[in-house]
C-alpha cells in the first residue's frame, strides 16, 4: 500500500493529507500564519508524526493553494481547482458542480465523471465574497466561528447590509449590536450576502446536479442552508470540507507518481 | 537565465522583424507631416475605406486607437486616463478614447506635442475621420474630441445589416451604394478642405495593391491551419498593424509576401511555433501588450495559439457581386469585411450569431482544443460576444473556454499569475472535451 | 446667538457650539459601538459652552449618521458642511480633500460655495478605515504609523486592494523581513494616490486643504505633498471642519428667518440616542 | 381592465404586461420593440399592439450572465434575463433597431435565445446626411416587406397615413401633459409622469390617448396628491429609466422633477411625423432627424460652440420653458452613448448658467443611499 501526500497552503490555513492509496488516512491543519514555507514544513512534520512515517515513506507529494509557490521544496505543484475537483469526486462521485468557499476567494467548478474540472469561475479577491467576511463578523460579535452557523439558523429576519465592503460591514455590525439587533440576524445577513455572490458565480458556470459545497466556508451550516435556499437544491458537504484540495493534491500525486 | 529560456519558448518568424520598420515609418511620417504643416488626419481604424482615399490625397492619417496601445506599453496611458477623468469623462469609456482625450487635453494645454508623449506624439489634426464600423461608440468619441480640436469631423457610415438580411444580395447592393455615395461626399469634403483634386489613377493603383495585400494576408492565415501550427498569434499581433493602416503601400505587400514564404517553408518542413504542440488554441481579443512573455510560459506547457480574433484579420476573398466603379470597390471590401461572417452564417443556417460565428468556423477549420478569452473591461464591443462564443464552442463543438480579464490600456487589470495557476485545470478541461469529441466521432 | 453643529461620522462624533466664534468643541468616543451616543457628545459640548439645550438657536446634524438625530433641527450633507467649515477657516480654499472613516471626498469651492464634488463610499480601500485596520494589525497607534512611514528607505508594494487581504499581506511581508517603515510608506502612498486620482476628477487647485482624521497623520500629509508638489493646508483640528460648517450654516438659517421677520422653525428636539439603522 | 386615468397608469406600471396579456387573451397580437427607433406606425398598421421591451431595475439578473458579460449596458442584460425567464412570452416577435452598439448586438443575441416567430432588425444610420434618409427609407421598406410576409397582409399608404395621425394625436396629448408641469408647483410629479410614460409603452395607441386625456382632466381637478412647491425644479437627462425609484429618490428631497430628456420620456414621444405624399419620407425624417438622442451624430463643421448649440439647444429650450434651475445628467454605468456626452453638455449648461451634475448609477433600485447624498449635496449647492 503506497502513501501519498497532498498539501494545500491556503491564505488562512495550511492543510496536509496523507492517503493510503486513495483513502484519506491522516491529516493535519494549522494556521498558515505569515510564512507559508515554515507553515507547510511544520504541517508536514506534524502529519508525518501522526502517521508514524518518515518523508521517505511517501511515494509522491503535490502542493497546491495560493502559498504553493512558497513551498517549492515539495517539487510538484498544481492548480487548487484541479485538486478540489479530484478530492470532491473521490468523496462524492455523483457531484458535477462544486462550490468552494475559501479564505480569499470563492470558486465554482464543474466536474466530469473522472473528477476533472471542465469549467470554472473564481470570484474577485474581495473579503465580502469570501469566508473571511463571516470570520470578521463572528469576531465582532464575540462568537466562536464554530458556533456562528448554528446560532445564525435561529434568525427570523436577517439584516440587509447597506454596504458591500466587509470592513464597513464590520462597523455596521458593531453599531447594529449597539442598537440591539439580535446577533443571529447579523450573522444571517452575512450568509445571505455571500450566498448571492455564490449564485452569481454559479449562474455564469451553469449548475449541474449533484452540487457540493467545500472549503472552510462549508463548515458554516448557516451558509450551507442559505445557499441551498437560494439555489433551491440540496448541497452535499463532505465530513472535512476544508481538506478537499489537500486530499485532491494527494490523489494527483498518486496519478503523477514520484517526480 | 530562466528569462532567456522563456523568451525562446515561441519560435518567432524571422520575417516578422521586417514589420517593425513599417510601423515606425508610419509614426515618423505622422510626426514629420505635423512639423512641416502638411495635412494630418486623426483617423479611426476605418477598415480600408477612408485611409486609401486620404493617402491618395496626400493626407497623413494618424491613428489614436493604435496610439493607445503605444501609450499603454509606454505606461503614460495611466496619466492620460486620469486627465480624461478630470475632464469629466466617465471611466468606463473605451480605454483608447480616454487615452486620446487625456492626450488631447495635455497637448492643448502645452500648445504642442506634450512632454513625454511616446513615438513623437500625434500631430495636431487638420480634420478627424470617424467610422461607424464594428464599434459605433467610436463616433461619439471623435465628436467629443471637438472640444479640444476645433476642426471638422467626418463620419463614414457603415451599415450593420440584420442577420436575416445577410443572404439578400439586394440588401448588400443598397448598403454598398449608400457607402459609395458617402465616399463621394467624403471626397468632395476633402477636395474643398484641401483645395485640390483627387488623383483617381493614384487611388486605383493603391486599391490594386490593397486587394493584393488582403489576398496574401489571407493566404498566410490559411497556411496557419497546418498541424503543428507554424505561426503563433504573437507573430500575428506584431504584423497586423501594416495590414490595417498601410495596405495601400507596396512595401507592405513585399513584406507580407516574405512572411508568406517563411510560413510556407515551415509548413512544408513541419516546423511548429512552440516546442511541443499539445494544445491548439484561439486567443480571443487583443492581447495583454505589456506582458506578452505570458505566452512563452504557456508555450512551455505546449499551448500553441494557432489563431486569434477574426475581427483583426483581413476580409476573405470577395463573394459579393457589384460594379467595378472605384468607390464601389472600396466600399464593398469594407462592407464585406464586416458582413462576411454573417453571410457565411446565413449559408450555414445560423449555428450561431454575431461575433461568435467566425470562432465557430475557425474552431472547426483550425481544429481547436480550447479558446482563451481576454475580456477587455473598457471595450464593450470586443467583449460583448466572448461569453456567447465560449458557450457556442462548448455546447456545439465541445471545445472548452477559459477567461482572463484584462484591458486595452489599464495594464493593472491583467493578472498573469492567476491565469498560469489555472492553466493545469484548463488543460484537464481540454483533455476532457477531447475525449467527448472523440466519443462523438469528431476527428480532433 | 448660539448654534451647534454635530458631525456623526462612522468612527467619531464631533460637536461644536458657536457664537460669534467657536465656543466649545468635543470630539466624542471613537468606534462604531459609540456612534449612536451622539447625544452624550452634544450634552458634553453644551456643558462646556455653559449653554442650556433650549438656548441653542439651531442644531444642524451632518455626517454619515445625520439621518436620525432626534435632537437636531435639520440635516445637511457633510459635503456642504465641510465646505462651509473649511471656507471659514481658510477663505482662500479652492479644493478640499476629506478622508473620513467611511468615505473619501473631493470638494471644489468657489467663493465659499460648493461648485463640484466627488466621493468614494464603496469600499474601505482609500478611506481612513484602511489605515486604522493596518495600525490595529500592527499594534500601533494611528499617529505612530505616519511617523514610521516617513522614515522609510524605500516603498514596498502591497498587491491587495481589499483592506482585509492587504492587512494579511502586510503581516506576511513583515515576516519576510521587509522593514515595517517601507511597508507603511507603500501603504500611505497607495491610499494617497487612490484618493488623489479620485479628487483629480474635479481638478485639484490651490489652496488645497486636507481634512479628516488622516490629516493628523504626517505620513499621509507627506504622501499628498509628494503627489501635489506642494504642502496641503491642514486645519488646527482637522476633524472639526464638518461640525463647524454645520453650526455656521445653522446660524445662517436662523438669520435668514429673522431677516424675513419669521422665527426659525425648530425640530421637536429630544436629546436622545441617534439611530443608524431601522 | 376597469381603472381609468392615473389609477390605470399606476396599475399598468406596476405590472407592465397586465394590459397586453389581457388583449392577447382576447386574440390581439402583440409586437415587441426595442428602443424608440422602430417604425411603430407600421406595427399598428398591421393591427399589432406595440409593446416596448424594457429591463427591470429591481429584478436581480440571474440568467443573462451566462450569455453576456457584465460590463455591457445593464438594461439590455436585464432585458435578456427577463426574456430567458419567460416574462415576454406573450409577444409574437420583436423589431430591433441599430440605435447603439450594444443594442445592435443585443437584438441578434436576444432573438438567438428567444427564437420568436418574427424578428426584424432595422438598421438606422448614425448620421443624418442626405443619403442617410434614403437609406433609412429603404430599411423601412424592408421592414414593411418582412411584416407583410409574416402576416400575409399588405400595408397601404392611406392606412399608414391614418396610423401616423393616431400616433401624432397621442404625441400631442403627451406634450400637453408635460405642459402641466410648467407651473409651480407642477400639477404632476416626475415619478407620476414616468409611470404614465412607461404605461403608454405597454398599451394600444388610441387607448393611451384616452388615458392621457383622462389624466389631464383628473390632475387639473385633483385636490389631494398634488406635488407641493419646492426649491428645486429639475430636468432629468439621460439613459432610460424603467422604474420610478431614482426619480422618487430625487423628489424625496427639496425638489420637483419638472421635465426630462430621457428615452422613456420626451424622447420617445416628442416629435410628430409630417404626413408626406410617400409617408415613408416623413417617417424617415422624424425618426432619423427629429427624434433627439445622442446616438445620432449631428454633423457640423462649424465651431464647437455651434456644435453644442446644435446638439443641446433643444434641452436649453426645455429648461427655459419649464423654468428649470438644475439639471441631473443621469446615466447607467457602461452607457457609452450618454457617457461621451457628459462633459460637453455640462460645459454647455455651465456656460448658460444652469448647474448640472452627472449622476452615474448601476441600474438597480437598491443602494440608492449614496446617490441620494450626492443629489442632496447638489441641491444644497444650487438653491
Amino acid at each position: 500500500m503506497a502513501r501519498f501526500l497532498g498539501i494545500d497552503i491556503g491564505s488562512v490555513n495550511t492543510k496536509v493529507v496523507i492517503t493510503a492509496d486513495e483513502e484519506l488516512a491522516f491529516f493535519h491543519l494549522i494556521p498558515s500564519g505569515a510564512n507559508y514555507r515554515t507553515a507547510s514544513q511544520k504541517a508536514i512534520d506534524e502529519v508525518l508524526k501522526k502517521a508514524g512515517l518518515a518523508l521517505g515513506d511517501i511515494t509522491a507529494m503535490v502542493a497546491t493553494g495560493c502559498g504553493a509557490a512558497g513551498a517549492e521544496f515539495i517539487g510538484q505543484q498544481t492548480s487548487d481547482i484541479s485538486c478540489c475537483a479530484r478530492g470532491v469526486h473521490r468523496s462524492f462521485p455523483g457531484v458535477r458542480t462544486v462550490i468552494d468557499i475559501g479564505g480569499q476567494a470563492s470558486k465554482v467548478l464543474r466536474v466530469n465523471n473522472e473528477g476533472r474540472a471542465t469549467n470554472f469561475m473564481v470570484s474577485e479577491r474581495c473579503a465580502a465574497g469570501s469566508g473571511r467576511f463571516m470570520q470578521i463578523i463572528a469576531r465582532v460579535l464575540q462568537i466562536d466561528i464554530k458556533d456562528a452557523g448554528a446560532l445564525s439558523l435561529k434568525s427570523e429576519n436577517p439584516i440587509i447590509y447597506t454596504t458591500s465592503c466587509a470592513v464597513f460591514g464590520e462597523s455596521e455590525a458593531i453599531s447594529r449590536v449597539a442598537e440591539g439587533t439580535p446577533k443571529e440576524d447579523i450573522l444571517a445577513g452575512v450568509q445571505n450576502a455571500i450566498a448571492v455572490k455564490i449564485s452569481n458565480l454559479i449562474d455564469r458556470v451553469g449548475l449541474e446536479e449533484e452540487c457540493a459545497m467545500v472549503g472552510g466556508g462549508a463548515l458554516d451550516v448557516g451558509l450551507v442552508k442559505r445557499t441551498m435556499d437560494r439555489l433551491g437544491i440540496p448541497l452535499r458537504v463532505p465530513e472535512q470540507p476544508q481538506l478537499m484540495a489537500a486530499y485532491g493534491a494527494a490523489l494527483v500525486a498518486r496519478e503523477n507518481g514520484p517526480s | 537565465m530562466a528569462e532567456e529560456k522563456k523568451k525562446r519558448a515561441i519560435t518567432r518568424l524571422e520575417s516578422s522583424a521586417l514589420v517593425r520598420p513599417l510601423v515606425n515609418k508610419m509614426y515618423m511620417e505622422g510626426a514629420a507631416a505635423g512639423m512641416e504643416g502638411r495635412p494630418v488626419a486623426w483617423s479611426m481604424v476605418n477598415w480600408w475605406e477612408g485611409d486609401i482615399i486620404m493617402r491618395a490625397m496626400d493626407v497623413t492619417p494618424v491613428y489614436p486607437e493604435n496610439y493607445g496601445t503605444v501609450c499603454a506599453s509606454d505606461g503614460i496611458a495611466q496619466k492620460y486616463l486620469g486627465v480624461s477623468a478630470a475632464e469629466g469623462f466617465p471611466t468606463h469609456l473605451c480605454g483608447y478614447a480616454q487615452n486620446t482625450l487625456g492626450y488631447s487635453t495635455e497637448m492643448k494645454k502645452a500648445g504642442q506635442v506634450p512632454e513625454g508623449a511616446p513615438m513623437g506624439g500625434m500631430a495636431k489634426p487638420t480634420f478627424m475621420l470617424c467610422s461607424e464600423g464594428f464599434c459605433d461608440a467610436r463616433y461619439k468619441w471623435f465628436q467629443s474630441l471637438r472640444q479640444f480640436w476645433n476642426v471638422p469631423v467626418w463620419t463614414l457610415p457603415f451599415p450593420h445589416p440584420a442577420y436575416a438580411d445577410l443572404s439578400l444580395q439586394d440588401v448588400h447592393k443598397v448598403n454598398v451604394e449608400y457607402m459609395a455615395v458617402e465616399l463621394k461626399g467624403f471626397i468632395e469634403f476633402l477636395e474643398k478642405l484641401l483645395g485640390k483634386k483627387l488623383d483617381r489613377d493614384k487611388l486605383k493603383m493603391m486599391l490594386d495593391n490593397q486587394e493584393k495585400v488582403f489576398k496574401v494576408w489571407w493566404d498566410i492565415n490559411e497556411l496557419r491551419k497546418a498541424r503543428p501550427g507554424p505561426m503563433h498569434a504573437r507573430d500575428f499581433w506584431t504584423m497586423m498593424v501594416p495590414c490595417y493602416y498601410l495596405a495601400y503601400d507596396p512595401e507592405t505587400l513585399a513584406v507580407y509576401q516574405q512572411v508568406y514564404n517563411e510560413v510556407k517553408t515551415r509548413v512544408e518542413a513541419g516546423i511548429s511555433a512552440v516546442p511541443e504542440e499539445k494544445y491548439r488554441l484561439i486567443f480571443s481579443e487583443l492581447p495583454p501588450w505589456h506582458s506578452l512573455g505570458f505566452f512563452d510560459k504557456l508555450a512551455e506547457r505546449g499551448w500553441n495559439f494557432v489563431t486569434e480574433s477574426p475581427g483583426y484579420h483581413p476580409p476573405p476573398p470577395m463573394e459579393l457581386n457589384g460594379g467595378g466603379d472605384l468607390l464601389q470597390r472600396i466600399a464593398r471590401w469594407t462592407y464585406w469585411s464586416y458582413v462576411n461572417t454573417g453571410y457565411r452564417a446565413a449559408k450555414m443556417g445560423y449555428p450561431t450569431v454575431g461575433g461568435a460565428q467566425p470562432y465557430y468556423n475557425w474552431a472547426l477549420e483550425y481544429k481547436i482544443d480550447g479558446i482563451l478569452t481576454h475580456p477587455l473591461v473598457t471595450c464593450r464591443t470586443a467583449t460583448f460576444w466572448l461569453t456567447h462564443s465560449m458557450n457556442v464552442l462548448r455546447d456545439k463543438l465541445d471545445i472548452p473556454g477559459m477567461s482572463i480579464q484584462g484591458d486595452i490600456v489599464d495594464l493593472t487589470v491583467f493578472d498573469a499569475a492567476t491565469a498560469l495557476n489555472q492553466a493545469p485545470a484548463f488543460e484537464e478541461s481540454m483533455e476532457h472535451f477531447r475525449q467527448v469529441r472523440k466519443s462523438k466521432g469528431l476527428d480532433w | 446667538m448660539f448654534c451647534a453643529g454635530i458631525d456623526i461620522g462612522s468612527t467619531m462624533t464631533k460637536a461644536v457650539v458657536m457664537g460669534d466664534e467657536l465656543v466649545a468643541q468635543v470630539i466624542g468616543p471613537t468606534g462604531a459601538e459609540h456612534r449612536h451616543l451622539a447625544n452624550k457628545v452634544m450634552e458634553e459640548a453644551l456643558k462646556r459652552a455653559g449653554i442650556p439645550f433650549d438656548d441653542v438657536a439651531c442644531i444642524i446634524a451632518t455626517g454619515y449618521g445625520r439621518i436620525n438625530v432626534p435632537f437636531a433641527d435639520k440635516q445637511i450633507t457633510e459635503i456642504t458642511c465641510h465646505a462651509r467649515g473649511v471656507a471659514y477657516l481658510f477663505p482662500t480654499v479652492k479644493t478640499i480633500i476629506d478622508i473620513g472613516g467611511q468615505d473619501a471626498k473631493g470638494i471644489k469651492i468657489a467663493g465659499g460655495r460648493v461648485v463640484n464634488f466627488v466621493m468614494n463610499d464603496k469600499c474601505a480601500a482609500g478611506t481612513g478605515r484602511f489605515l486604522e485596520v493596518i495600525a490595529e494589525a500592527l499594534g500601533l497607534k494611528l499617529n505612530e504609523i505616519g511617523e514610521l512611514s516617513v522614515r522609510a528607505a524605500s516603498k514596498a508594494k502591497i498587491s491587495n486592494t481589499c483592506t482585509i487581504f492587504a492587512e494579511q499581506e502586510v503581516v506576511s511581508r513583515i515576516a519576510e523581513g521587509i522593514p515595517i517603515e517601507d511597508i507603511l510608506a507603500g501603504l500611505h502612498e497607495a491610499i494617497a494616490s487612490r484618493v488623489f486620482r479620485m479628487a483629480e476628477k474635479i481638478k485639484i487647485e490651490r489652496d488645497m486643504v486636507l481634512t479628516g482624521g488622516v490629516a493628523k497623520n504626517i505620513g499621509m500629509v507627506k504622501a499628498f505633498e509628494d503627489l501635489l508638489g506642494y504642502p496641503p493646508l491642514i486645519p488646527e483640528e482637522p476633524l472639526l471642519t464638518g461640525a463647524i460648517g454645520a453650526a455656521l450654516l445653522g446660524c445662517e438659517l436662523v438669520k435668514k428667518a429673522r431677516d424675513k421677520g419669521e422665527a426659525f422653525e425648530r425640530g421637536e428636539r429630544r436629546l436622545e440616542a441617534a439611530k443608524f439603522f431601522q | 381592465m376597469t381603472a381609468k386615468g392615473l389609477a390605470k397608469a399606476k396599475e399598468i406600471y406596476a405590472k407592465r404586461d397586465l394590459r397586453v396579456r389581457e388583449l392577447n387573451a382576447q386574440g390581439k397580437k402583440i409586437m415587441g420593440y426595442v428602443c424608440a427607433y422602430p417604425t411603430l406606425e407600421m406595427v399598428t398598421a398591421m393591427d399589432y399592439v406595440p409593446f416596448k421591451i424594457l429591463g427591470s431595475m429591481d429584478e436581480p439578473i440571474t440568467k443573462a450572465d451566462t450569455q453576456v458579460p457584465t460590463i455591457i449596458c445593464p438594461m439590455l442584460r436585464s432585458m435578456l434575463d427577463l426574456g430567458m425567464k419567460g416574462k415576454v412570452d406573450f409577444i409574437e416577435g420583436f423589431i430591433g433597431a441599430h440605435t447603439c452598439d450594444c443594442t445592435e448586438k443585443f437584438c441578434h443575441l436576444y432573438q438567438y435565445n428567444m427564437e420568436f416567430p418574427y424578428y426584424h432588425f432595422l438598421d438606422v444610420p448614425h448620421i443624418a446626411h442626405e443619403a442617410s434618409f434614403g437609406f433609412l427609407k429603404s430599411g423601412m421598406q424592408l421592414l414593411q416587406k418582412t411584416l407583410e410576409k409574416h402576416t400575409g397582409k399588405k400595408i397601404d399608404t392611406d392606412r399608414l397615413k391614418e396610423e401616423i395621425k393616431k400616433h401624432n394625436a397621442l404625441r400631442a396629448l403627451v406634450r400637453e401633459l408635460y405642459g402641466l408641469r410648467k407651473q409651480d408647483p407642477p400639477l404632476l410629479s416626475g415619478s407620476e409622469n414616468l409611470q404614465i410614460m412607461l404605461a403608454l409603452m405597454a398599451m394600444p395607441i388610441e387607448e393611451g390617448s384616452e388615458m392621457v386625456r383622462d389624466i389631464i382632466a383628473e390632475v387639473k381637478e385633483r385636490k389631494v396628491g398634488r406635488p407641493v412647491k419646492k426649491a428645486g425644479r429639475l430636468l432629468l437627462w439621460g439613459s432610460p429609466l424603467t422604474e420610478t425609484s431614482i426619480v422618487e429618490m430625487i423628489e424625496s428631497l427639496n425638489d420637483n422633477v419638472v421635465m426630462d430628456d430621457i428615452c422613456t420620456g420626451t424622447r420617445h414621444f416628442w416629435p410628430d411625423v409630417e404626413i408626406t405624399p410617400d409617408p415613408l419620407d416623413g417617417l424617415a425624417k422624424r425618426y432619423l432627424n427629429d427624434l433627439k438622442c445622442p446616438r445620432t451624430f449631428r454633423e457640423t463643421t462649424a465651431s464647437f460652440e455651434e456644435d453644442q448649440e446644435a446638439r443641446f439647444g433643444y434641452i436649453r429650450d426645455y429648461a427655459k420653458d419649464w423654468n428649470v434651475n438644475g439639471i441631473i445628467l443621469q446615466s447607467m454605468k457602461y452607457c457609452d452613448t450618454h457617457g461621451y456626452e457628459v462633459p460637453a453638455i455640462k460645459a454647455y449648461f455651465d456656460r448658460i448658467g444652469i448647474p448640472a451634475m452627472y449622476l452615474e448609477h448601476e441600474y438597480t433600485m437598491v443602494a440608492l443611499a449614496p446617490l441620494k447624498t450626492r443629489v442632496e449635496a447638489f441641491l444644497e449647492m444650487i438653491v
